[in-house]
């Protein structure tokens, strides 16, 4: 077990690795800088602001020097945020992120499942078509505009909800639903398949030849082999959602890690570009190892090697 | 019917048994599986939306009496009427024409992205999943590195690179989007690879390259079907947002990404501005969706009887 | 109370797939005595497995009892909860103890949840370890926590054999238990079935394909083929007196071990298609004494004795 | 699930608390780069600054300097020695006296290569200001001095007409040079180290999009007696229409940023206001290229333009249309006199079809007919590409030319521009103090905005003249006749002059917005 | 025709070392039939796939006809496959499904380049041969039952006319009555065109019936081997007497008199192999010298090899 995390963990650093490369040179490649701006600033005084940042050593020391300072978990002053380190500045974001993402998570399970599940049982029927409908709404409609949707009917129409302010659990809820649409219908659509894949199973007629509830037959039996995929899943899934959607945040004024992902681009905060794209490695790393374990959990024929 | 009847208890000649045999009729593999789409009443639907919103992207704007950036400053923004069935723009441009000429591009988009990602993603994740080994780990890891770095930074060098366009859309689609096809096709290589017919193939010396293109990868097109018309939607979503950046086809040429785009500004004033291309992505891939099941269940050997 | 534990009568049986209707069961009748072991031998498709899917009520969603009657200790089992008899006064075994088994959950639980469901008086999990070392897997205390992929084959057929036994069943319907099964460890299996059945004196029903099976376990024969019974007897019956020629052709197309080396006699052509199963009888094609009527008209069953009857137009000629 | 839902609702009904009394919700929209008065040259950073800090003179309610700091200063008589005399009891927020030595703390700071400061040009009409930031000169050298605290002295490089302006722009700003030493840059990101002596002081900010910064009273304001407000919160709400919707719920009290679409409806019913900006939006041609090299071309395109249906069919704002350069609300040849309306309209407001059709063909393209192939390059926006779309659609049925119509990401569009990689460009200038010379400047040879590569030495000679011309009447002259060589070479066209359009709360009154943009708080009060 | 001397063949697994062929020889003469029994990983199939060359053999050699193709490439292999061919046990898995049958039997002769005009001729020279009519040839596999799929198996074997063919369970999933079918034809087919099969089952009815020869296997080692009425009539080592005695006898009364040897336990896996013989375990007469035995096949008379020292 620890040998396959450490193993795991080497091959990850290796791409993060190939990730920081590919990334740092290509966003150096691409035309502007942080301080490009409608009104520019003239060149002498645009000269003496990239030597503060060093932005004008040649590339290689740059890039070397970067490698060193994420060695010792330094990724660097943010050149959007005058006086703000990456750090900080994902420090002050990912709660937000994390608290909208962790519902969108938990909604889009405690939605998905079911739908799944009834939609196998009933096959072909209305509730299936229903939700295999309602799922497919899920994927095709883009959060952008449902976002907006919601923002006009709840917010603005209704008035039920406040939105652009941030205040905890009651302003996540929102952006939470809008989030949870696809990864709902993906999560549904799995455990669908998953179902109608396992109920073909002759443990499944095993287990009803032993005249177990069909109640027994679907929770215990059925679904703790349907939900098998699900997990594969949910490892990057968590990692994206909880990393937070540009979109939603910026719709709903959620104060997430989400828009850094669009922002420092578009801003050419080079050090923030890095940072979250980083961060966001690391996360996927982390969330595929636990669902590795987890499913080795589930799943006893399944060895960590 | 006589059962003292001498004659009936005389032996059949062969010639007898041979005409006796009701033969099913030989079906081919492509004309059951199309025997049996025809059966799934959803997966025929779709099918004909698909071809309903084909046909109306080719021909439907040459029976329109307006043109696509023909604007009118003495209706702007009407909503849906005899005159304008889907309403007007700020311009005062038909939108119905506009959804029309639409769906050209949007649906270029998504069939040639599906093409691009068909060829690279079905072949490299072919040659993954058939190779194994250290050169799969490879090249997997190279698949998580396109993952990882940020999208936008190579879409923006891309559009300086090449500059806007439907083939820059192509390229940078083509650069993605095969990356979950290679993944999904290597899993199905790696199942299919320890199958008798494989060893069979090996047996009569079959090289490496037969093997893949004529056992392998033909026995995963069911899967690679169902990962295609998933991966439409999100091609044409990804047009919105390269047209964003510079990427698309200019205005006032626009894809349903980008007439939804640019109508969600405008949603709490005339929402059909929004509805109408919005309704015309869903729809589609509503549609693509159903076909795409149907597809997966006639194709789905284990499902023929 | 009659000796007859079960008695199907003229069970018609389909499965509905998209290419159409599969006529897998058409017009069954027999019975199974109390304490006796009946085999149903047949090729796959003989509609031996779907009759005691029927039985069992486990037919699925695609397949539809279409008419007949199924009596369990005289009782209409369509007037009964079935969820109180599978398990309870019926079992079953099935043929891939690969498959069978769930793989995620523990053999304990698997064992201790029909208890469980079926109300056991009595310690659950003491029962289920004596199960456990009854059918041979030992020992039972380490290996009741584990998974059925830590048990090879012939092990998870025991685990199978012990869970359809937890709950003292009156009727074991083995479904080609030792198909799956190595020769050596076959032999083993149906030992086992075999003292089980003889201490606890329930009624088993084992179908299979292997004639030596038979040959060596079953009191009566039932020869089923494309959804019907050809013949149905004692097993010196089918074996010494066979008179349907479909079961003198099986018979026939095993090497005999006396003459090994003597070319062996097949059935020639190909088991019918039971989406288009012939009007008349099912054998028709592939009979080497087929005659007219045999196209159009079902044969009817013919006493031969007490024990023994078959179904084939021949009967009625030569009685004729 | 009944509970559940119950549960929801309770959640989305407590979460509507509406602001107290003597506190102003803004949405600041944008999250500023900075508020470090040195390093800021956004205007979402300058409208923090404003409030939390005060210079030797300030901006007033009319956009005109007014003494803050200094409630005197006097000139030499040649104009380059200017003595600033301090008020009594100026302290910081956190109640430290505040000393003329610390404005010169702050002005070398500007000028100090490595401060890095983007306005550091604004400080070089200080005597050895350039020489200084280019290392020529020590810091002792730079014309500052504060004799004692409550006297400032500056020395001038060359005389400059704006200087009052200058001093009260947001970056001439006093420096806590023992806080800023010690926390360097990280000192304006954090409400601890972030000591200002204007009308506010942060409390707290928040980041990113749903953040806010929030500024309460500074009681130890030189002028604190007339801020009538507690708290004012600055929120960061970058969407209109999610604006717009906390607007609706009352949650804000004050903002900029209205969804284009809605603009007719809230301006005609009055809920909201329609402000001049002195911000102009133009395009560039490619003078260096064909066909835009040639006058007439351009001048046909720049005719062919309906600016009325421009700025009253698709920007409905407000807006005007521009038939000249220079905006409206710039000061002419006296305070009171506007430059706009004595140097007259240049362009028609609709389209002269006619004169347009007639110089394209002179031009050699009758009918737009072999007309190379040309596009209009413009950064990715909603509001940018309405624009293009129109103006495509203009010189279409004018001109007959078809213009492609390409959008960029805005930093690669700003490289493309300054490449001058285009044939025309979409281009906007606001200014940053109202003055002709503050947008003319820009078409100097060679000027770092120059982005057309526009170069006539008649215009140069006019700005040259303007610049050193100290009378005032003369020096407007000057640079009237500037705007009118450029007309006629019409290296750029001219579309609208912007206006911001607002929405304020009927609670909230007072607030100041100026035509720069900048939103002041320190005279505004709440009704309940 | 063939020889393989001392074949081994192990594979790596994360849990430890599978020794799956453990040290097999055997000739194999023209126009004989070898069957090759023993219970399901005792190694048979294995060692089918390995003389083929689909895994690479760990040790050992096998020579056909004279020639030492052990360690040649794949390449090089490319001529012997046209010699020696293979029909595998599951009829439904072995047969790609996205394939016309004449496809199927089309493409060995694709790849081994005979003449494209003569395709069509031998696939329906091939098709009648196997008992299938010329018509099937454009029928896809699922539209043929288990037994007809066999015989296309079997015809794609014959496609480049082979002179070995190695019968990896050919008929073990196939209905009894169609087994006799299948059974027939290889027969038929030996006579006809000369071939030599090494018949590998676990049916040992069957292999009795058809072989010339047989072979034992437990363990991935050759227990025993014989001619098949000698190795039948006159078992000698432990494992083969209790296999022979759990055949079920298709007649009730050879049956119940029967008495059959039980054997403890099952065959256990080829990771950890016991030492010495590695049937003493399960053997119901080991000694506890057979814990430390060496054993190897002796000819014990009449070309009867046997591998138990302690056979009387």
């Amino acid at each position: 077990m620890r040998s396959y995390v450490f193993r795991r963990v080497f091959a990850s650093l290796l791409t993060l690795f190939v990730v920081i490369t590919l990334t740092f040179f290509m966003m150096r490649i691409i035309p502007g800088g942080p301080f490009t701006d409608e009104k520019a600033i003239p060149s002498f005084v645009l000269e003496k602001m990239m030597n503060k940042y060093h932005l004008n050593d040649p590339l290689l020391i740059q890039y070397g020097r970067y490698l060193l300072n994420v060695l010792c978990f330094d990724l660097g002053p943010s050149y959007r945020y005058e006086g703000m380190t990456v750090n900080e500045l994902i420090a002050s974001g990912f709660p937000a992120s994390f608290m909208v993402g962790g519902i969108a998570l938990i909604l889009s399970l405690i939605i998905g499942i079911p739908a799944g599940i009834i939609s196998a049982l009933k096959r072909g029927k209305w509730q299936d078509r229903l939700s295999m409908i309602l799922a497919t709404l899920g994927v095709t409609v883009p959060s952008f505009v449902i976002a907006a949707a919601f923002v006009y009917i709840f917010a603005w129409r209704l008035g039920w909800v406040t939105v652009g302010f941030w205040e905890g659990i009651s302003t996540a809820i929102l952006p939470a639903i809008t989030l949870a649409g696809y990864p709902a219908a993906f999560i549904s659509r799995l455990i669908r398949s998953g179902m109608l894949e396992v109920l073909q199973q002759d443990y499944i007629r095993t287990a009803r030849s032993k005249g177990l509830h069909e109640r027994a037959v679907i929770y215990v039996h059925a679904l703790k082999n349907a939900v098998i995929p699900v997990i594969t899943y949910l490892g990057p899934l968590t990692a994206g959602i909880l990393t937070g959607s540009f979109v939603v945040e910026h719709v709903f004024g959620v104060p997430g890690l989400g828009t850094f992902f669009v922002t420092s681009i578009t801003n050419r905060d080079y050090t923030t570009i890095m940072g979250v794209t980083i961060f966001y490695s690391a996360l996927l790393v982390f969330f595929n190892l636990i669902a590795d374990i987890c499913l080795a959990f589930v799943d006893p024929r399944i060895k960590l090697r | 019917m006589n059962l003292y009847d001498p004659s009936l208890f005389e032996p059949l000649s062969p010639d007898e048994k041979i005409h006796s045999e009701t033969l099913r009729p030989s079906l081919t593999y492509w004309s059951d599986a199309w025997r049996r789409l025809k059966h799934d009443r959803l997966a025929l639907f779709g099918l004909i939306v698909i071809a309903i919103i084909l046909l109306l992207a080719i021909f439907g704007p040459m029976f329109s009496p307006y043109e696509y950036d023909a604007m009118d400053f003495m209706c702007i923004n009407e909503p849906p009427s005899m005159s304008h069935w889907f309403g007007t723009d700020i311009f005062g441009r038909d939108i119905f024409v506009r959804v029309m000429y639409g769906a050209r591009i949007s649906l270029s988009v998504g069939f040639m992205a599906s093409i691009i990602s068909l060829f690279i993603g079905v072949i490299y994740g072919g040659i993954s999943g058939f190779t194994g080994g250290r050169k799969d780990e490879i090249m997997m890891r190279v698949v998580d590195v396109i993952y990882s770095v940020p999208m936008m930074i190579y879409v923006i060098l891309l559009m300086v690179v090449v500059g806007p366009g439907l083939k820059s859309i192509f390229i940078t689609l083509g650069i993605t989007y095969w990356a979950p096809m290679a993944r999904m096709v290597r899993a199905e290589i790696m199942r299919l690879k320890n199958e008798e017919f494989i060893l069979a193939a090996r047996v009569i010396g079959a090289s490496s390259k037969r093997i893949l293109l004529r056992h392998l990868i033909p026995n995963a097109m069911g899967a690679v079907l169902v990962t295609l018309t998933f991966s439409i939607p999100g091609a044409i979503f990804t047009e919105a947002f390269l047209s964003f950046v510079g990427l698309g086809v200019s205005a006032p040429m626009a894809s349903w990404g980008v007439l939804s785009n640019d109508a969600v500004g405008t949603l709490s004033m005339y929402p059909w501005q929004l509805f109408f291309p919005a309704s015309a992505i869903s729809i589609t891939i509503l549609a693509f969706n159903f076909l795409g099941d149907g597809l997966r269940d006639a194709l789905d050997p284990k499902l023929r009887k | 109370m009659s000796e007859n534990i079960l008695r199907v009568e003229d069970l018609h049986m389909s499965f509905f797939t998209s290419a159409g209707e599969v006529k897998a069961v058409g017009g069954v009748t027999f019975d199974v005595r109390k304490g006796e072991v009946l085999g149903i031998v047949g090729e796959s498709g003989s509609g031996k497995s779907a009759t005691m899917l029927s039985v069992m009520g486990l037919q699925g969603t695609s397949g539809r009892i279409k008419s007949g009657r199924i009596m369990f200790n005289d009782e209409d089992m369509s007037m009964m909860n079935m969820n109180e008899i599978r398990g309870r006064k019926i079992s079953m075994i099935f043929q891939d103890p690969m498959t069978s088994l769930n793989p995620v959950l523990t053999i304990g639980y698997q064992l201790e949840e029909a208890l469980r469901r079926h109300k056991w008086k009595g310690d659950i999990h003491s029962r289920a370890l004596e199960m456990l070392e009854r059918v041979g897997v030992v020992p039972a205390e380490k290996r009741i926590k584990q998974y059925p992929h830590e048990f090879s084959g012939g092990q998870r057929q025991r685990i199978m054999i012990a869970m359809a036994m937890i709950c003292e069943p009156e009727l074991l319907i083995a479904d080609e238990p030792t198909t799956a099964l190595d020769v050596t460890v076959q032999a083993q299996i149906l030992d086992l079935m075999k003292e089980l059945q003889k201490s606890s004196g329930m009624s088993v029903i084992l179908i299979t394909h292997d004639l030596g099976v038979i040959a060596g376990n079953a009191d009566r024969v039932l020869v089923m083929y494309g959804g019907q019974i050809m013949e149905m007897g004692t097993r010196h019956d089918i074996f010494y007196s066979s008179a349907h020629p479909y079961t003198k052709g099986l018979l026939r197309s095993v090497p005999n071990p006396d003459m090994p080396k003597e070319r062996l006699i097949p059935i020639e052509g190909q088991p019918p298609d039971l989406l288009n199963p012939p009007k008349g009888c099912p054998y028709v094609k592939r009979c080497p004494e087929a005659m007219k009527i045999c196209m159009n008209q079902k044969p009817e069953r013919i006493m031969l004795s007490e024990s023994h009857c078959y179904s084939c137009w021949l009967g009625v000629k030569n009685n004729a | 699930m009944r509970k559940i839902f119950l549960a929801l609702l309770l959640v989305f009904i407590a979460s509507s608390a509406f602001s107290e009394s003597g506190e102003i919700v803004y949405n600041l929209g944008i999250d500023p780069r900075t508020i470090d008065p040195v390093l800021n040259n956004a205007l979402d950073g300058a409208n923090v600054i404003i409030n939390a800090f005060d210079g030797l003179l300030r901006t007033g309610s009319d956009d005109l300097p007014e003494p803050a700091c200094a409630s005197s200063w006097d000139a030499s008589d040649d104009g380059m020695t200017w003595t600033f005399h301090f008020r009594d009891g100026l302290k910081w927020s956190d109640g430290k006296a505040l000393t003329a030595s610390q404005f010169r703390d702050g002005f070398i700071r500007i000028l100090n290569p490595e401060t890095g400061s983007p306005y550091a040009y604004l400080a070089f009409f200080i005597k050895n200001g350039e020489a200084f930031y280019n290392s020529k000169a020590k810091a002792e050298d730079v014309g500052i001095h504060a004799p004692d605290d409550k006297t400032l002295i500056l020395e001038l490089e060359y005389s400059n007409p704006l200087l009052l302006y200058y001093l009260a722009h947001p970056v001439f700003a006093p420096a806590r040079n023992d806080i800023i030493n010690k926390y360097s840059s990280a000192w304006s990101a954090k409400p601890e180290t972030y000591i200002s002596n204007g009308a506010f002081k942060l409390e707290s900010w928040k980041h990113g999009d749903g953040g806010e910064i929030i500024l309460v009273k500074n009681q130890n304001y030189w002028d604190a007696d007339n801020v009538k407000l507690n708290k004012l919160r600055f929120v960061l709400i970058n969407d209109e229409n999610t604006s717009m919707a906390a607007f609706k719920a009352g949650r804000i009290d004050y903002m900029g940023s209205i969804p284009s679409v809605m603009r007719p409806l809230l301006l005609k019913t009055g809920e909201a206001v329609s402000l001049p900006s002195l911000a102009i939006m133009f395009c560039d041609f490619n003078s260096a290229r064909k066909p835009f090299d040639d006058v007439r071309v351009r001048k046909a395109f720049s005719l062919a333009i309906y600016r009325r249906v421009i700025t009253d069919k698709i920007l409905m704002g407000g807006e005007k249309p521009a038939r000249a350069l220079v905006c409206y609300l710039v000061p002419g040849s006296t305070e009171d006199k506007d430059f706009r309306t004595e140097g007259g309209d240049f362009l028609p407001e609709n389209a002269d079809v006619k004169e347009a059709k007639r110089l394209l063909a002179e031009a050699g393209y009758p009918d737009g007919k072999n007309f190379p192939h040309v596009s209009y390059k413009y950064n990715s926006n909603p509001d940018n590409k309405a624009i293009a779309e129109v103006l495509q659609a203009m010189w279409k049925s004018v001109l007959g030319v078809e213009v492609e119509l390409r959008n960029e990401e805005w930093k690669v569009f700003l490289e493309t521009r300054k490449r001058k990689d285009y044939d025309i460009a979409r281009d906007a200038w606001s200014l940053d103090f109202p003055d002709p010379i503050n947008i003319l400047e820009l078409f100097i040879t060679n000027a770092a905005q120059n982005h057309n590569g526009y170069s006539n030495q008649k215009y140069d000679e006019a700005m040259k003249n303007a610049v050193h011309e100290t009378n005032r009447a003369k020096r407007i002259n000057y640079l009237h006749e500037a705007e009118k060589i450029l007309m006629e070479d019409m290296p750029i066209a001219p579309i609208y002059f912007s206006s911001s359009s607002i929405m304020q709360s009927s609670r909230v009154k007072n607030i100041y917005h100026s035509p720069r943009g900048l939103v002041i708080f320190r005279g505004a009060y709440t009704l309940d | 025709m063939l020889s393989v001397e001392n074949l081994k063949k192990y594979f790596y697994t994360s849990n430890g070392i599978v020794h799956s062929v453990d040290g097999v020889s055997f000739n194999l003469r023209k126009g004989e039939t070898l069957g090759l029994v023993g219970e399901s990983g005792c190694g048979k199939t294995t060692t089918g796939r390995t003389i083929i060359k689909l895994y690479e053999p760990d040790e050992g050699k096998i020579i056909f006809d004279n020639q030492d193709i052990t360690h040649i490439t794949q390449n090089e292999m490319l001529p012997f496959r046209k010699r020696i061919q293979m029909i595998f046990q599951d009829p439904y898995a072995s047969l790609n499904p996205r394939m016309t049958a004449g496809d199927i039997v089309r493409e060995p002769m694709i790849i081994h380049g005979i003449p494209k005009d003569e395709h069509d001729d031998r696939i329906n020279h091939l098709m009648r041969l196997v008992g299938l009519n010329s018509e099937q040839a454009g029928r896809y596999p699922h539209e043929f039952s288990g037994g007809q799929r066999q015989r296309i198996g079997i015809a794609r074997a014959l496609a480049v006319e082979p002179e070995l063919i190695i019968c990896d369970e050919p008929i073990s999933a196939l209905d009894v009555s169609i087994q006799a079918q299948i059974v027939n034809m290889l027969e038929d087919l030996q006579n006809q065109l000369g071939l030599t099969y090494l018949f590998i089952a676990h049916d040992l009815s069957m292999v009795r019936h058809i072989s010339t020869r047989v072979a034992v296997m437990y363990l991935g080692k050759i227990v025993e081997l014989a001619d098949s009425d000698e190795l039948y009539t006159n078992p000698k080592h432990p494992y083969t007497l209790s296999l022979m005695s759990s055949i079920p006898i298709p007649d009730p009364e050879k049956s119940d008199s029967r008495k059959h040897i039980p054997l403890k336990g099952e065959i256990p896996n080829a990771l950890n192999l016991p030492e010495g013989c590695s049937f003493h375990p399960r053997c119901p007469n080991a000694k506890p010298e057979c814990r430390s035995l060496d054993v190897t096949l002796k000819d014990i008379g009449n070309g009867h090899l046997c591998s138990c020292p302690f056979t009387e």
